[in-house]
């Protein structure tokens, strides 16, 4: 499904199976010993099961699937893609759907909408209800996107909120920030620095941070 | 439900910890979201049931296990006296792990879910056309609903019409609601938060996504 | 500051204990109130300024107290050294109390003070006259204010002009704001909350005190 | 300062003095044990008065003032005078100071305005950025008056609050809800219940509960 599927399908296929399995939890072969809080998840897990209400396997394909098959690594080929090849970045802008697809990102939480950064223009994504995030592309989100502070103030004071994340735009630089209320998750296309003009599509994947997709970072050369 | 998690525009919770990054990327929690979801136990109008006093007290990862939780139980999915028999077992022993049990025909069917975008319907009907100016109406819904506090009664501009979906169900395991058009809008800052230019905030645009019969004529 | 506790129309709370009635009666905690407001440690923007999770969590007593630590200690005027000697000494010995130290003289003038109700200016100036109708301001004030979030941006009919006043201090021992004229407004319920028949809320009147720079035309 | 004074001079005169001193704090003598916010709280006044910041003849003045000198006995002279004395409750109506100060009521947090309940309007008062309250008719407030359900649902839901107090009102009775937030301290004026033609002024100020003036409760015939 994904023209980069091998390399993930490699890293996790050994560690399906009886023998690996449930490996998301820590036994003292672990550097962490358990929490509270993860005994509680544990035993969440293991009443479903005893009951039969979930099957492992399934519980280790999803789990896989949020931590290997969706992350950043998929936002930036698409980014770079879009710097590299003006029409996917149009058919990008135009049905973000189909234009991940092309590059095999899909999946739940993954209706998207790209809307890109330019000199005049710069995009914040915020989830002020919950934490809604475009999983197919970032991944999981980190904790300071789910955290009180971003959930509150991005909506009312974004410049404020990016300078604490080291970003300062000009003043007449306008902010549209996208507060992700329905089903559709927003995805930044970040600004393609100066200087980048020698670099690959690979090359330019590798310098864009997950935090400029989310609009709390701008790429910087490397 | 106006609740604690609707915090657009809130003050007092201080700075952003940027550098806190690794909530999720713990297996475990990973794995806590995967069972919530698979077991039905998560919904956000369980979310959102949580006290307020313990929604702030809260991580992602305790709100996600007290809801399933509190709606697992309440179901008779589980029961309470499995869950004291699981921790008790599983903290007494750092060996122990959840019992196994595989159903290896379902995987492909999970995964091949998990990797297909839902595709959202098309606005055949919209009351309302991009570029229309619309205000949000003065509401107090009781169930979950998606219409954040801070843009009621503002004004704004349909920005792009993204389909037509559902509303989410009002309660947890709940039907979903009326299905209509949603609509992107965009807000001025200063229709909802005023002039903020003197504590260093120009003007700027709030785009939110909101049901059709959130709206009204201005 | 549009803070936690600016919780009018939020839910999630859950029904009123109508049988709490004790607090406050407890000799301790009124005595409470007179000790922070005599030494200057309470102050509204000081209770607003703790953090939302742990203002849910505190009961009332426990906000003056943390209000006026903080305050106290912050400026100087105690010492932690002092009220972690105390604390020891109080806890360790239950008949230890706090040393005495009287002023006699000063009594009657306190209690003057205190049994004299305060007088409102009158508003000689005023830009709003009864019956006109108003529209509360979109905001979002940094300090202290009073001005609560579910009357912006709605329109009301001026009840009443009980006189001027100046803003309250926007910060804990901050100056007095701008003096001005203060409105009693009302607002037909459905301008706030829509209508809420349905849930058994048939259209009320809601008045709220608001100062003349909250104020616009509508 | 008050027509009724004198009892309550009475009652308090004997706490004071040294001997008595603190008799808010909890000693062996008393029945419940110190909690730790109790000694917290004493701990605050000792580092005070320690630093002279604080007098302790002050404290108990002020403490007394707020336990004894005001309470809900005042607010219901006064509203049993309102309903003996058409004259009167005209002049609470149009001047509430001056009217309370008729009978001696006064002080702190009690610049009032009444606000009279009738056939047709219930009046619900309510501080919700705080707990404002008039404390020369009433005293200090109830718990359930600081609480955050009541702060947060008494604006946006009357009669659901209502009738958690067993207060259920006509459809047609309009419901005029009174936040606070300014230095005016409203006060209900409950309507008098039949068939209380023939008691006397002191007769029908012992019917008159605290919850009828803040809008909470209607007055019952005896």
């Amino acid at each position: 499904m994904s023209d980069h599927g091998h390399d993930h399908d490699h890293d996790h296929d050994h560690d399906h199976g009886d023998e690996h399995g449930h490996r998301h939890y820590d036994t003292p072969g672990s550097r962490r010993a358990r929490s509270a809080l993860e005994v509680r998840a544990m035993a969440l897990e293991a009443a479903l099961v005893e009951k039969g209400v979930v099957k492992t396997d399934a519980i280790d394909a999803f789990t896989d699937a949020l931590e290997h098959r969706f992350g950043p690594h998929h936002g930036a080929r698409v980014v770079a893609r879009a710097w590299t090849d003006p029409d996917f970045k149009q058919r990008l802008l135009d049905d973000a759907n189909a234009a991940c697809a092309e590059l095999g990102v899909a999946g739940v939480e993954g209706n998207i909408r790209v809307v890109e950064n330019t000199d005049d223009v710069h995009n914040l994504v915020v989830c002020t209800l919950c934490s809604c995030y475009p999983w197919p592309l970032l991944g999981l989100p980190p904790i300071w996107y789910k955290s009180f502070p971003y959930r509150a103030r991005a909506v009312a004071e974004p410049r404020s909120v990016l300078s604490e994340f080291g970003v300062e735009l000009d003043d007449d630089v306008r902010i549209k920030v996208w507060d992700s209320s329905s089903e559709v998750r927003y995805f930044v296309l970040p600004a393609r620095p100066d200087g980048t003009d020698e670099l690959s599509e690979d090359e330019l994947a590798a310098i864009i941070d997950r935090n400029s997709m989310i609009g709390t970072a701008l790429v910087a050369a490397p | 439900m106006d609740g604690i998690h609707d915090m657009g525009g809130m003050a007092g919770f201080g700075p952003v910890d940027v550098s806190a990054e690794a909530s999720g990327h713990e297996g475990w929690e990973a794995r806590l979201q995967a069972t919530a979801l698979l077991s039905g136990g998560m919904s956000r109008p369980g979310i959102e049931a949580i006290p307020p006093a313990e929604y702030l007290a809260s991580s992602y990862a305790e709100k996600w296990l007290a809801c399933s939780e509190h709606r697992l139980l309440g179901d008779g999915v589980i029961e309470r006296e499995q869950l004291d028999r699981w921790r008790t077992a599983l903290a007494d022993d750092p060996n122990r792990l959840p019992p196994r049990d595989d159903a290896p025909e379902a995987v492909p069917g999970l995964v091949a879910m998990l990797t297909t975008t839902p595709s959202m319907a098309e606005a055949t009907e919209s009351r309302f056309a991009v570029g229309d100016r619309v205000r949000v109406r003065r509401m107090r819904p009781e169930g979950h609903h998606r219409c954040p506090r801070y843009v009621r009664g503002a004004v704004g501009v349909i920005d792009r019409i993204p389909g037509a979906e559902h509303q989410p169900p009002a309660e947890p395991g709940g039907d979903v609601g009326h299905f209509e058009a949603v609509y992107t809008v965009q807000f001025d800052s200063r229709d909802l938060w005023g002039d903020q230019r003197d504590e260093g905030e120009p003007p700027f645009d709030l785009l939110v996504d909101l049901w059709e019969s959130y709206l009204e004529d201005p």
